[in-house]
């Protein structure tokens, strides 16, 4: 047991019950705290992974962006303080049972695989036992350069052999640039309900 | 000359062209510019610069012409020597001899032209050179020049295209036909000044609450429609086949039925549009035919001959008159020629035998297509249009009197000469002589001003009818051209009167008008003495008509030697000369003359503005002069410069009618007889007119009542309308009726019975739909509605419960997947 | 390895003395932590002090002299000390886990910022290529401590404050994250030490090496003036303590808090303070770079880093940076005390329509710049690059093609 | 940290998702859907740099679940002016009293 399998078991841990949490919690600023918890645990786990620009873009735009706008989003339509909406414990069984099976089938799919031969398989190599090809770990923690260079098109990791992600970089800035201007305009509509009514 | 026709056709294509942009232009913008402001004479300006710029270019291409040609096509060749009434015969002769002789070395250089000549220009010239190889005298004619502007389609023999035809008639009416065009277009922006308002009232035209008709002025509208027209004059004029007149003849009608209905509130303006144009239609249908007797046989359209995919090919005149001018007959058949004089055609294909056409089919193509001269310049059995053409602008009557409309039927007549047979020309003179008697006739007794000209055009034509038939064929080209030049002149002075006088046209009327308007009188009396053919006896001074009228008496007369039996082919166009001069003076006296007979239209009436005045002036100089010289006159020289093959020599007694043609030569010999002759004729009628009308010394109304069956019968046009009302409108009313009739009890009754069957069928089909069709289809729909309605349990609308589904599902497929899925 | 002082290598180091690896691991982080921590608490508590003895003079007063010598040297142990003892109280209304965790979350997110945070050249707990991007994510997680303090307090003030807060920071970290890019962009690098080494300089230039420093660059220059209002407000500071405004709200999301949890907030404040100081130290003043090349020529003198010298050289620069980062607090500290409060209207418009827009201008211009010079005078930069440090020193990588890539940034400035 | 398999991390991946799933099937209140949510694409996002790092995948599953965390942030936005939209037209949050849409 050394001390990375230590802090991933920390993380996992973590990461699982605060999803639970927020399952499980009513009220909605806890589920919010709760996901936090999760979210941050899961961009630890991501830097355990050695993504550590994913991890660290986890942490800015999910725990210090969106997590931010949903809390935001509890206070403002929330009619009274603590509100909690309760759901019939029939719905919770049902959800709980349809959570069991999937959470059977995925484990199921997950377990029964050997991925570490799935790339032999798929290489057709056989019997072989092929160790994985990863992000290697030499040039771990150094994430950052290869990224933007594939953002604008190139592919140092992969000696320029695979596509880059130009174009989808382009598309997905078009694309926020488009949501924020919407979003502004939704959220800015005026309320048709009063209040008495 | 790189290829000189080429050349010459560049100019008159845009000569040709300019008035059709003029149109073009004035129809899409002449109303806007006239909305602006009426006043605005912009439409008249560009029609004036189009026609104006066409005259110029025509002149240019004379001018080339000539020069090209040394203008040796004026030299007078030896017979006109004989031609002068006298004692001007001696220098005459010497003239002739000097011009023979630079036309000796002249020559040479024409040939080397010829050889060079791009085009083919060979219909003629060819005849040329051989004419010449046989007779020292005649020196080559300028060769004709046809060709191809733009070739429309090439079906697998006929090939329609746009040709031009190009000889010294062609330019020689283009000339004219611009000239007069531009005179008539710069009188009519006065003449039609009063068009330019908003509310222009028309006193002949009356609404149905009997007020008179109010509507803007039309000005933009009659200059384009003259453009139109003249541009369609021109192109009858240039056409290089024969589909091409048509097409343009047709487009002259269709411009003359425009200009004559100008006026579309009247409705005698519109009768006579519909007239005119019906009675055109009428000579159209036999034109149509021998167009298709040609076709058939000949298997082309074109005059001369043209190039298709590469090689040769004979036109019409070539095919019927071949090399020698003469029409080769085997049998029954007349043998049209592919080979020619050179062998410059190509003989047929597949060395078959020269294809040949029935002569009677030749006699019955000839006469169509003489009928369609003789609809559209209005000769004897279908004559009545023209007078009612007076209902048009004085303008446009003189446009068509004069050069376009009734001169291309004559031109045609021309142009076709080599296709008609002995027969066919018989029947011309006969028609044409017909013509100019009756018309001269009805002329002296009719007292509109501009009838009186209407008539006198008919007997004019007549006689240029009667030369061609003769085979006088320059003498009636060269009446054509003279007349073309004082009937407009008349016309125009008629329209200056008729201006002057308020639109009043009734000579009895007027009277003594010459102190009001000095400049219209005395030009007007230009143009009566060239038409009456006056001239001074013992020298060889006269106006244009007397040329041209006895050089057509001359020809008569010769032909009469040759065929006693047709003597009154020479008699009766005498008399006719007499009687021209007689009511065209009678015109002059009774209009200008005496004391006024109605003070208030005396009065009121003024010379007419400059513009008005001023192609008076021009056209009179014409009028006088054009015909100078005579037959040894350049204008004659050049005419006979284009007259088809065997006419100079003239024919011997052939063909079924056994009819000679004079000569030429033959025609000189009578020609001082004959020139006496008409000059005394016409002397005579001027003296009766005199003493008749300007000194009276008998009351032309006792004359009236004395013979006044006969001038009842000459009043009512010899009946014709009466007749052809009696003949054909009439009997066409009561078959209408009667067709009207076996509509209306027939057919309706059949068509209703049928509609009502239908509605009976239609309400048991409507049972049928509603009850079964439509019962299935409620039905189904309504199952699928009770479904769709039983399947909304599902749509809870609540989200949730939708990603529920989503999830079971999803479980479900796994489970299936894993179920079911190989096992590797 | 120039992160000779890094978390893996110091435990390698234990490592090769003692063999388990886990206990060597263990013993590097609580040697980290426990440096962390004095870089955390220290600061924090002398800046408590200052700030009352600063706005005591501000004020014309003499501020607190008794505690510790006369100039009440310890009043921040003092204050530590009763805070401590206080009853840790939470109101009825109050959610109350939420209530006790946020002041925690505030501490550890202001804490775990300094994990990567370089004191000296290659002195930072984890060294990473993502270093300033990291150290503002973990900045960013402090709102929600504070958002949640405000809603979990169930009192109205506290709402407002937290609502405030949560407003102001997230609409600050633009402008603030944008300006902080402008430096990066011109390194090529987002690892904070490099950003340093790229500021740093000798006297072969010609220039005074100070003159390297982001700070004298025509673009940098009012991006730093930017980053530094921006910094301010993130921290909640005055002239922008909306969140605690006492005229409005008693005490913003203060307002149900004592003791312990209480001073938790203020040690995170003050934390946070001293670190965007020192992040606009690197970035701008040049970090642990002396403006003279002092520190240089003591590192330039050999390559191992455990050379006397060098070592010197780091404490030195260490010190450096400190002193940068203590007088930019002392400004924040001047200004709070000199300065009146804003709106909350007026502080959204500052940012949105001023710093926002200001800081995307610079952004702009800091890229164009160095085109502009090439197109002008040919070389990306006005001042001579200078020799660098010995390759040790130098953070380099293992892997020959981010060597290039690097390579290629440097070309492409 | 080869010593950890990639099933472990897809484990949680799957763990994440399936409450998420649970989430947006209990939760009435629109803002807890909304987590749900963030749950399922964060199991993704697992998921992808879990390969990215243990599969010939390389750099493509980080940049992907880059593109994951942004659009996500970008749907967030959307999703809670909808909700905020939801809240003026109907006074609550109640996700369930929103269907006008029912069959």
């Amino acid at each position: 047991m050394n001390i990375e399998q230590l802090l991933f078991a920390l993380f996992a841990l973590l990461t699982c019950g605060g999803a639970i949490s927020v399952v499980i919690c009513q009220n909605v600023v806890r589920m919010a705290f709760s996901l936090i918890i999760s979210l941050a645990s899961i961009s630890a786990l991501f830097f355990l992974l050695s993504a550590d620009f994913v991890g660290a873009t986890q942490l800015m735009v999910y725990v210090g962006g969106t997590i931010v706008l949903l809390i935001f989003g509890v206070m403002l339509t929330s009619s009274s303080a603590l509100l909690q909406i309760k759901t019939s414990p029939a719905e919770g069984f049902l959800a709980a049972g349809i959570g069991v099976l999937f959470l059977s089938v995925f484990s199921f799919t997950v377990w029964s695989v050997d991925w570490d031969r799935n790339e032999a398989k798929l290489a057709g190599v056989t019997a072989v036992d092929v160790p994985p090809q990863g992000y290697n770990e030499a040039s771990s923690g150094n994430t950052v350069r290869p990224l933007a260079m594939s953002f604008i098109g190139l592919r140092p990791d992969k000696d320029g052999k695979a596509p880059g992600y130009l174009l989808p970089f382009e598309i997905i800035s078009v694309h926020l640039l488009v949501v924020l201007i919407g979003a502004a305009y939704l959220a800015r509509t005026k309320r048709r309900v009063s209040a008495e009514s | 000359m790189g290829s000189l026709g080429s050349e010459l056709s560049t100019y008159l294509l845009w000569a040709w062209m300019l008035p059709l942009l003029g149109f073009g232009i004035e129809v899409l913008w002449g109303y806007t510019w006239g909305k602006g402001n009426r006043q605005d004479k912009r439409a008249a300006y560009l029609a004036i610069a189009c026609i104006g710029a066409s005259f110029l270019l025509s002149s240019f291409t004379f001018y080339r012409w000539g020069t090209e040609n040394h203008w040796q096509v004026f030299a007078a060749n030896d017979e006109s020597g004989h031609h002068s009434v006298a004692s001007l015969a001696d220098d005459g002769h010497e003239k002739a001899e000097h011009e023979h002789g630079s036309g000796e070395h002249e020559h040479g250089k024409g040939h080397a032209d010829h050889s060079k000549v791009g085009d083919h220009d060979v219909a003629h010239a060819g005849d040329g050179d051989s004419a010449h190889h046989t007779d020292d005298a005649h020196h080559g004619p300028a060769p004709a020049y046809s060709g191809t502007f733009y070739s429309l389609a090439t079906f697998r023999k006929l090939n329609l295209s746009i040709d031009y035809y190009i000889d010294s008639l062609t330019i020689l009416m283009f000339c004219m036909v611009t000239l007069i065009a531009t005179c008539i277009h710069i009188f009519a922006v006065g003449y039609m000044s009063d068009e330019l308002t908003d509310e222009y009232v028309d006193h002949n035209a009356h609404t149905s609450d009997g007020h008179h008709v109010h509507r803007p002025g039309r000005f933009h509208r009659f200059f384009s429609f003259l453009s139109l027209f003249c541009f369609s004059m021109l192109g009858i004029v240039l056409a290089g086949n024969i589909f091409q007149v048509f097409v343009f003849w047709e487009l002259v009608g269709i411009s003359s039925f425009l200009l004559i209905g100008f006026y579309t509130e009247r409705k005698s303006a519109n009768v006579a549009a519909n007239k005119a144009f019906i009675v055109n239609r009428v000579g159209d249908f036999g034109f149509i035919i021998g167009l298709m007797i040609l076709w058939t046989y000949c298997g082309t359209f074109s005059f001369g001959d043209t190039e298709v995919r590469g090689h040769e090919q004979p036109g019409l005149f070539s095919m019927i008159r071949g090399a020698d001018g003469e029409i080769a007959t085997s049998g029954d058949d007349v043998v049209l020629k592919t080979s020619g004089h050179d062998g410059h055609w190509t003989a047929p294909a597949d060395g078959q035998p020269n294809k040949t056409l029935p002569y009677f089919l030749l006699v019955i193509a000839g006469m169509g297509v003489f009928g369609g001269c003789v609809g559209k310049s209005a000769q004897f059995p279908l004559q009545t249009w023209l007078p009612d053409a007076m209902e048009g602008p004085t303008p446009v009557s003189a446009l068509v009197h004069s050069a376009t409309m009734v001169a291309a039927g004559v031109y045609l007549a021309a142009r076709f000469y080599p296709v008609f047979t002995t027969e066919v020309l018989l029947t011309i003179a006969y028609i044409g002589c017909i013509t100019a008697f009756v018309a001269a006739t009805i002329a002296v007794v009719a007292t509109d001003i501009k009838r009186v000209l209407a008539y006198s055009t008919m007997s004019q034509l007549g006689y240029m009818m009667l030369a061609i038939g003769l085979g006088g064929w320059a003498a009636g080209i060269f009446h054509l051209i003279t007349h073309a030049f004082f009937k407009s002149l008349m016309f125009l002075c008629s329209g200056s009167v008729i201006h002057g006088c308020h639109h009043e046209q009734e000579m009895p009327k007027m009277g003594g008008l010459r102190h009001k308007m000095p400049i219209t009188a005395y030009t007007m009396l230009i143009g009566v003495i060239a038409i009456s053919g006056l001239a001074i006896p013992g020298t060889s001074i006269a106006f244009s008509g007397f040329h041209s009228k006895d050089a057509i008496v001359a020809t008569a007369l010769a032909y009469m030697q040759l065929n006693p039996v047709h003597f009154l082919l020479f008699l009766i166009p005498l008399v006719t000369a007499g009687i021209t001069a007689f009511y065209m003076f009678r015109l002059w006296f009774y209009t200008f003359t005496g004391k006024p007979r109605d003070q208030a239209v005396y009065d009121h009436c003024h010379e007419s503005p400059a513009v008005m005045f001023a192609p008076l002036l021009i056209l009179s100089l014409f009028a006088a002069g054009c015909a100078i010289g005579g037959e040894g006159g350049p204008l004659y020289q050049m005419i006979g410069n284009s007259e088809p093959l065997g006419v100079a020599s003239g024919v011997e007694h052939s063909g079924v009618a056994n009819i000679a043609l004079p000569s030429r030569h033959a025609i000189h010999e009578v020609h001082s007889t004959a020139g006496i002759a008409a000059l005394l004729a016409a002397a005579l009628g001027t003296l009766t007119a005199f003493f008749l009308y300007c000194r009276p010394v008998v009351n032309p109304e006792m004359i009236k009542q004395q013979f006044s069956g006969v001038h009842g019968f000459l009043v009512e046009k010899w009946q014709f309308d009466n007749l052809y009302d009696a003949a054909f409108v009439r009997p066409a009313h009561i078959v209408g009726r009667w067709c009207a009739g076996f509509d209306i009890n027939v057919l309706d009754w059949v068509l209703h019975s049928a509609a009502k069957t239908a509605i009976w069928i239609g309400n048991v089909d409507k049972k049928f739909d509603e009850k079964i069709v439509d019962g299935l289809v409620n039905v189904v729909g309504h199952v699928t509605r009770s479904v769709g309605m039983s399947l909304t349990v599902f749509q809870t609308g609540k989200m949730r419960q939708y990603v529920m589904f989503i999830a079971v599902s999803v479980v479900a497929l796994f489970a299936l997947l894993f179920a079911f899925i190989p096992k590797a | 390895m120039s992160l000779i002082l890094a978390a893996e290598s110091l435990a390698e180091i234990i490592n090769s003395y003692a063999g388990c690896e886990p206990c060597s691991i263990a013993i590097a982080a609580v040697i980290h932590v426990a440096l962390i921590g004095a870089f955390f608490g220290l600061p924090a508590g002398i800046f408590i002090w200052a700030e009352r003895k600063v706005s005591a003079r501000i004020q014309d007063r003499l501020g607190p002299t008794r505690v510790g010598g006369r100039f009440g040297w310890l009043q921040a142990v003092a204050d530590g000390a009763k805070l401590v003892q206080k009853e840790d109280l939470a109101p009825k209304a109050a959610d109350k886990p939420l209530f006790r965790v946020a002041p925690y979350v505030v501490v550890i997110a202001s804490f775990a910022a300094f994990m990567f945070l370089p004191f000296t050249d290659g002195w930072a707990a984890v060294s990473l290529d993502v270093g300033l991007f990291a150290l503002f994510a973990m900045l960013s997680l402090e709102v929600i401590g504070v958002i949640l303090a405000g809603y979990a307090s169930g009192s109205k003030w506290a709402l407002f404050g937290g609502m405030r807060e949560a407003a102001q920071m997230v609409s600050y970290e633009i402008p603030m994250s944008i300006c902080a890019l402008i430096p990066i962009v011109m390194a090529g690098t987002l690892n904070l030490n490099e950003v340093i080494h790229f500021q740093s300089a000798g006297w072969d230039t010609g220039w005074p090496p100070f003159m390297h420093w982001n700070v004298f660059h025509p673009v940098a220059g009012p991006a730093f003036i930017v980053y530094f209002v921006c910094a301010t407000a993130s921290c909640k500071r005055a002239p922008f303590d909306l969140a605690e405004a006492e005229s409005e709200l008693v005490a913003g999301f203060l307002t149900e808090y004592s003791g312990m949890r209480w001073s938790f907030f203020f040690l995170a404040e003050y934390a946070s303070m001293f670190l965007v100081s020192a992040v606009a130290a690197i970035l701008f003043l040049g970090g642990w770079d002396d403006g003279f090349g002092i520190v240089r020529s003591l590192k330039g003198t050999s390559a191992n880093v455990l050379d006397p010298s060098v070592i010197l050289g780091n404490l030195i620069g260490a010190g450096v940076l400190m002193l940068k980062a203590s007088k930019l607090v002392l400004i924040q500290i001047w200004v709070r005390w000199t300065l009146p409060r804003l709106r909350i209207d007026q502080v959204m418009t500052t940012c949105l329509k001023y710093l926002l827009p200001m800081s995307c201008a610079l952004f702009l211009a800091a890229v164009v710049y160095p085109m502009a010079l090439i197109v002008l005078t040919g070389r990306p930069q006005v001042l001579p690059l200078s020799a660098p440090l010995t390759e040790a020193a130098v953070l380099t990588t293992d892997d020959p093609k981010v060597e290039v890539a690097a390579a290629d940034v440097e070309v492409s400035e | 940290m080869d010593a950890i398999g990639l099933n472990y991390v897809l484990a949680i991946g799957a763990v994440l998702f399936v409450c998420g799933v649970i989430c947006m099937t209990t939760k009435r209140n629109g803002i807890g859907i909304l987590m749900g949510v963030e749950l399922v694409l964060n199991g993704a996002n697992l998921n992808f740099v879990a390969f990215s790092r243990y599969s010939a995948m390389g750099l493509d599953g980080q940049v992907i679940s880059l593109f994951v965390i942004v659009l996500a942030a970008a749907e967030a936005a959307v999703a809670l002016a909808i909700a905020l939209n939801f809240y003026n037209n109907h006074l609550t949050i109640d996700v369930d009293r929103g269907d006008e849409l029912r069959g």
